[in-house]
């Protein structure tokens, strides 16, 4: 992040904002079991963030994920959710069932599973956030 | 993996339909085979589930293994089972259908698409087999964005008709909240089979009936039920043929469906404020039965024909419930499947006919037998099956109906289902008519061996559906006995 | 106004009013953007009408707080759950309104709905 | 007890619908398909005459294959009454098909891969409405009939025919659909609808709700019959090709509604409770009127299928006359009026059709002296008119003595009169056209001679076994045994028949 | 004509709602149905169950997860949704 963003402004607005803010998001969702918070919030928040770059910087941000691979990212965050559903099947337990999980230390097996899915849903809802922006701003929609 | 069929029902679609865009991005060809494994894994489970069902009683899975009030369960019985086998086959003739539309398209548009479609499929399933209110307004919501999507990738004016859908439709859905919202402050529980018993001391209480009437408009909206119809004829017209195949298959019937549900195992038939509002249902439905013929009657477009038939036809559906005995439901039921295959085949053929000559104006139809006889022929099958000619299904359930309705002494429903039959063979004759009878200016080049009427692909889903019907009414009877009447509310499910 | 009215009924008329704003601007309003707020509206009083089912008097926030135990001290953790969903759904019918709204401006060059079908029939 | 299970009655109904298959399926090969039909039809006559000497020694032939509906099985059944008819179309399949192979080679018809798999279809559903023991299954193959003859009715694809096809529909499909409602009723009321001998509807209702079930049956039977106010398709069905004509008029279709009627009288609703009803009455009198005016529109007609038409409509309301009469007698002469008139009738239509195709000439005016250039084809003609008006020797005879008979039973001699009243007027249509075959002299037809052989077989055997039924009446078939069991069965209430 | 069915249509309803609010349970109300049918396990047994201090997360997450993995469908579908209306175009070839 060594390039001029053009104004001071907007150049102290996004080094000052966006580290913070992707920090909050890291600690919204690490400590989303025990404070308000969880993965919806946090994918909210590295969604915003990596829109503030795009605002700032336009298409070719260095923080960036491009349209396209947001929708990609999007399915594969919640495939991770639903495999670590499809993951407890495996173990011998109902969908989404965190006991069985054996490879886990036994009391944070909830826990740890409740990470696992919150880890997808925030990849998931950063990755539609940005999908939607991308597709939303694009110039040239084709009719 | 036997004792996860109902999850992996859901589970595979919705995760194949998650990675299809990655898929895509990397192998475009590979989409569509994967897409189609995903829905033949969803019938095994779904045969799976039914089979399991059928021996051994209904069945509750649990997700996460929590118990029902507190955690989220599916429940299974030969009704719920037998819907998700319909929807999944339906999705996957109608996926095989498709190939031709889309082999042109960049990878961007076969996943999306392709994404879309299987979490239509994933929504509509987890609609039918839900235990629980709330879970139920999540998958309905899952499957109403995929059909805006996918009606609206009918070109501009199926993006206007996609928008009012959605207005419309998200209007239903806060509706239903609403009610789950009614029916949750004065009982305290989601779970469907808890929301029985615990609502049964409370019916006479003012906010069920709130909740009874919201989740009437909500599912009312959803299935197009009469003066709440209006989304649905621009939908269907301007919607792409292959999406709209599946959406008028069965996206309307599992609303019919889930007010089944409602109506005669949360809130209970015997009741009377129930019973009034069936009867409201009754005469709603007797009067979109005949409006929605005689509007089909009035259209030159065959699509928007078809979709003033599904008004028509889906209010058979609420007639079967508002007659409420067992014939009824059993009519009701069976037109839900039969309906299902009937509209599907002839939105395929709808289809058909625009891929092979650009047409969908009846008038234009003439001489259609000679340029496509096979098509035509399902078409036939299926046009009798709508009007109702033994021995097609369409037949069977309208006998269930007046055989239900005569032995309540509903003569009105009788009369309306008579004078719809008549109406029915007005407007599909009309189109026999044309392709068969009247005579054409240019030569037409028969089809033959060398050049097929249409491709491979099209013309076995269309078959395949065409032969079902047949099928469907003359076997209707295992269908009626072994399965669907063991769903029905003291149908004697072990 | 009594403790009792403002517990009973007030909240409860105000969600009705907030409710019934959906079909009254589905019915009255012309313009499809005034439709799809109207939409919003609608779905956030429902949105209230469920967190409003799990107040308690006298009780906080559903995060347990060490040695408060007792099921009268936390509010109703379930609606709030049942809202996030909620929130996000409607957060997403709104996105794909968005979308959908976008490309009609973009074909039709208007947001009048009776426009928008006049232009859309010729 | 003398049921037993036998799968001929589904055979026979089975072994045309896959005729109609093959003949579909060998579209492009004339011969071939030429080749299922007559195959069909000789099987399926050896599978029906088979079945012939079990069902006269008082056996009765079911079979339930397959569950049509909850609780209702697919039940055919071969009684007496069912043999008649059933043996009646079998034998006429043959003698049609040779007739419409003759027929449409001659006149070089398109469509015919159509014509004959309908054709096939539509014996097949005759079939089934011989056999049905059931109300549902009776329904279920009276509408498979109504839908498969509408591709014989529109045949001919033009603007006519297109708009007789949409009577022939409109007819047809609301009368279907009144009856479905009736059946039905019958249904909830009794809880099944097994045909049984002398009816099984006494007592299961209130005499208001049988009376209505009873009108619905009568008006959805009495369309493809062409009782009088419901008669309007079947004029209007002429435009089809005459071999349809002769077998919408003499074999399957309306000969299924005359025979539903008397299926409804004498197995549903039984004489002894239509007696109590007194709705019959109002049958017979409208079957009475039919007879008349009927009969007077046909005297007015040129067009010699149109008044064969409307001498078909004044003919099969002998055998509604005969139903609604109620007694023994009555119902015997209804019933062996199926098959009088189906030989008689299918006579005149091949006659009909081999003028129309041999000299191309539809109107009576215009066949001045025919009958010296085709003298079979005119002298078959004066036979079955001869039948027609009632003269003794043709079979005709047998089933108007009966039901003069019937009505002198029942105490209505004013029906004897209607009948006496009908022979005269029927004489006087029919007999003029032989008259002008054969004594009007024109020199027209000068180069023209007999219709070809595939035609002209066919009718003259059926004026032959007019004649002979008529001096014979059981020969071949014994209908008349049959008809006389069925009716035994009927008074006696005895299931299978009587101990013949 | 319309117009007037539609004024009469949602008067009647939020009359209707107005009406039947006194039907509701209380608000605050400690004892209402809510809160003491299925909650009340939430708020006891999600430390021990599951572990977690915030019962939302617990319930969200686990003792409802599949409903979670619903709504995470639903915001993926949607995006797929726009993705699919503004990036991949309108325009069809003619079939």
């Amino acid at each position: 992040m060594n390039r001029d963003f053009g104004s001071i402004v907007l150049d102290t607005a996004f080094r000052y904002l966006v580290p913070f803010i992707l920090v909050y998001g890291v600690y919204v969702l690490l400590h989303g079991e025990e404070s308000p918070g969880g993965g919806f919030q946090a994918g909210a928040l590295f969604g915003i963030a990596i829109i503030i770059a795009r605002l700032v910087q336009g298409e070719k941000c260095e923080l960036n994920i491009p349209g396209n691979a947001a929708v990609v990212l999007g399915g594969l965050g919640t495939f991770i959710f639903g495999f670590i559903g499809l993951l407890c099947i495996f173990f011998g337990g109902n969908f989404l069932e965190y006991g069985v999980l054996s490879f886990l230390p036994e009391p944070q097996r909830h826990t740890l599973g409740i990470l696992g899915i919150e880890i997808g849903v925030t990849i998931c809802v950063m990755a539609t956030i940005i999908t939607i922006y991308d597709a939303l701003t694009r110039r040239e929609v084709s009719l | 993996m036997r004792e996860q069929y109902p999850a992996l029902l859901i589970i595979v679609p919705l995760l194949t339909a998650l990675v299809i865009p990655i898929i895509a991005y990397l192998v475009k060809r590979l989409v569509r085979w994967i897409a189609m494994g995903a829905l033949i894994i969803a019938n095994i489970s779904a045969i799976g589930a039914l089979m399991h069902v059928l021996n051994q009683g209904v069945w509750h899975y649990r997700f996460g293994n929590w118990m029902p009030p507190w955690g989220i369960e599916y429940v299974i019985d030969p009704l719920s089972a037998g819907m998700a086998l319909l929807i999944s086959f339906i999705s996957l003739v109608v996926l095989i259908y498709s190939d031709v539309f889309l082999k042109e398209e960049g990878w961007l548009k076969i996943g999306m698409y392709h994404t879309l479609y299987l979490l239509l499929t994933v929504g509509l399933l987890g609609m039918v087999v839900t235990g629980d209110v709330f879970n139920f307004y999540v998958f309905l919501e899952i499957s109403s964005l995929s059909a805006y999507g996918l009606i609206a990738s009918g070109g501009s004016k199926a993006v206007v008709a996609a928008f009012r859908y959605l207005l419309i439709g998200t209007i239903g859905g806060s509706c239903y909240l609403l009610g789950v919202g009614y029916l949750y402050a004065i009982t305290g529980t989601l779970n469907m089979g808890d929301l029985a018993v615990r609502v049964q001391p409370l019916m006479d209480s003012p906010a069920v009936i709130v909740a009874v009437s919201m989740i009437l408009v909500g599912m009312g909206i959803k299935m197009a039920l009469f003066p709440m119809h209006g989304w649905l004829p621009d939908s269907y017209t301007y919607a792409p043929p292959h999406a709209i195949s599946f959406i008028s298959g069965v996206m309307t019937k599992v609303a019919a469906y889930a007010m089944f549900r409602y109506f005669y195992f949360i809130f209970g038939a015997a009741n009377e404020t129930i019973a009034i509002v069936l009867q409201v249902i009754g005469a709603f439905a007797a009067i979109g039965i005949i409006v929605g013929s005689i509007m089909a009657i009035a259209q030159s477009d065959f699509r928007r024909m078809l979709a003033y038939s599904s008004i028509a036809q889906v209010s058979y559906i609420a007639l079967g419930l508002a007659i409420g005995n067992m014939y009824g439901l059993i009519g009701a039921m069976f037109h839900i499947l039969n309906h299902a295959i009937m509209k599907c085949c002839l939105f395929l053929i709808a289809g058909g006919i625009k891929w092979k000559t650009g047409e969908y104006k009846i008038a234009k139809f003439i001489e259609m037998s000679r340029k496509m006889p096979k098509t035509m022929g399902a078409f036939i099958i299926a046009a009798l099956s709508m009007v109702g000619i033994p021995p097609t299904a369409g037949f069977f359930s309208k006998w269930y109906l007046v055989l239900g309705a005569i032995e309540k002494n509903m003569w009105i429903y009788v009369a309306a289902i008579v004078l719809s039959s008549l109406l029915n063979a007005i407007y599909f004759f009309r189109i026999i008519e044309n392709a068969y009878l009247k005579k054409g200016q240019e030569d037409i080049v028969p089809a033959s061996p060398k050049k097929p009427e249409l491709p491979f692909s099209m013309l076995v889903p269309i078959i395949v559906l065409g032969i079902g019907i047949l099928i469907i009414g003359i076997f209707n009877e295992p269908i009626v006995c072994q399965v669907m009447q063991y769903g029905l509310p003291g149908g004697g499910m072990r | 106004m009594s403790k009792e009215f403002l517990s009973q009924y007030l909240l409860y008329w105000l969600i009705a009013v907030l409710f019934m704003i959906g079909p009254i601007g589905m019915i009255f309003k012309n313009n499809l953007m005034k439709k799809l707020m109207a939409m919003n509206i609608m779905q956030v009083a429902v949105i209230i009408f469920f967190l409003a089912l799990g107040q308690k008097m006298d009780a906080t926030l559903p995060i347990e707080i060490p040695g408060l135990t007792g099921v009268t001290n936390y509010i109703n953790p379930l609606p709030h759950a049942l809202m996030l969903t909620a929130i996000v759904v409607s957060l997403s019918t709104t996105g794909v309104a968005l979308a959908l709204l976008l490309l009609i401006q973009k074909k039709y060059g208007v947001l009048e709905e009776d426009e928008v079908l006049r232009r859309m029939d010729q | 007890m003398n049921v037993l299970i036998d799968y001929r009655p589904l055979w026979a109904v089975v072994i045309s619908l896959v005729a109609a298959g093959l003949i579909m399926l060998s579209d492009k090969k004339p011969n071939l398909r030429e080749a299922w039909t007559l195959i069909a039809a000789f099987g399926k006559m050896f599978i029906v005459f088979s079945m012939l000497p079990a069902v006269l020694s008082g056996q009765i032939l079911v079979t339930e294959p397959l569950h049509v509906a909850k609780g209702i099985s697919l039940y055919l059944k071969a009684d007496p009454m069912a043999m008649i008819f059933a043996a009646l179309a079998s034998a006429l399949w043959i003698v049609t098909s040779f007739y419409s192979i003759g027929y449409m080679r001659k006149l070089k018809e398109e469509h015919q891969t159509g014509y004959f798999a309908s054709f096939a279809v539509c014996l097949a559903a005759t079939m089934g409405i011989a056999f049905a023991g059931n109300l549902l299954t009776f329904f279920v193959f009276y509408e498979i009939l109504t839908i498969a003859t509408y591709p014989l009715v529109i045949h001919e694809r033009d603007d006519e025919a297109i708009k007789s096809g949409r009577k022939y529909l409109a007819y047809t499909l609301i009368g279907g659909q009144l009856l479905l409602v009736g059946i039905i009723w019958v249904y909830v009321l009794t809880g099944g609808g097994d045909f049984q001998a002398g009816g099984f509807l006494a007592g299961k209702g209130s005499v208001t709700s049988l009376r209505i079930i009873f009108v619905l049956m009568m008006i959805g039977t009495g369309v493809k019959a062409a009782i009088m106010p419901l008669h309007g398709w079947l004029p209007a069905a002429m435009v089809a090709p005459t071999p349809v004509s002769a077998l919408l008029h003499a074999v399957a279709v309306v000969k299924a509604g005359a025979f539903g009627i008397l299926r409804i009288v004498g197995f549903v609703f039984g004489p002894e409770l239509l007696k109590d009803l007194g709705v019959a009455t109002a049958l017979a009198w409208i079957a009475g009127f039919t007879i008349i005016v009927s009969s007077l529109i046909a005297i007015a007609q040129d067009n010699l299928k149109r008044r064969l038409a409307f001498s078909t409509i004044g003919q099969l309301s002998y055998v509604v006359l005969g139903a609604a009469l109620l007694t023994p007698m009555g119902i015997l002469g209804g019933m062996y009026h199926i098959v009088a008139h189906a030989f008689m009738k299918i006579t005149l239509f091949f006659c009909a059709g081999a003028i129309l195709a041999t000299v191309h000439k539809h109107n009576i005016s215009e066949l001045n002296g025919i009958g010296r250039q085709m003298p079979f084809t005119m002298g078959a003609f004066a036979i079955g008119s001869l039948g027609i008006t009632g003269l003794p020797f043709i079979v005709g005879f047998i089933s108007k003595y009966n039901l003069a008979l019937g009505a002198l039973e029942r105490g209505q001699g004013i029906f004897i009169a209607v009948l006496l009243a009908s022979g005269l007027l029927s004489a006087s249509y029919l007999l003029p056209i032989v008259y002008i075959a054969f004594f009007k002299k024109s020199e027209e037809f000068q180069e023209y001679k007999e219709a070809n052989l595939c035609m002209l077989v066919p009718l003259v055997f059926t004026a032959a076994v007019s004649i002979i039924l008529g001096i014979f009446p059981n020969a071949g078939a014994h209908f008349y045994d049959l008809a006389t069991m069925a009716v035994k069965s009927i008074v006696t209430g005895n299931l299978l028949g009587g101990g013949w | 004509m319309r117009k007037a069915i539609s004024y009469v249509t949602v008067a009647g309803m939020l009359f209707f709602l107005f009406a039947v609010a006194g039907a509701l349970p209380q608000l605050y109300d400690p004892n209402s149905p809510a809160a003491r049918h299925v909650s009340p396990r939430y708020i006891e047994k999600s430390h021990e169950e599951i572990g977690s201090a915030n019962y939302v997360t617990a319930v969200l997450a686990d003792y409802r997860g599949y409903d979670t993995l619903g709504e995470t469908t639903v915001i993926f579908t949607a995006g797929v949704v726009t993705v699919m209306l503004l990036r991949t175009g309108l325009k069809r070839k003619k079939l």
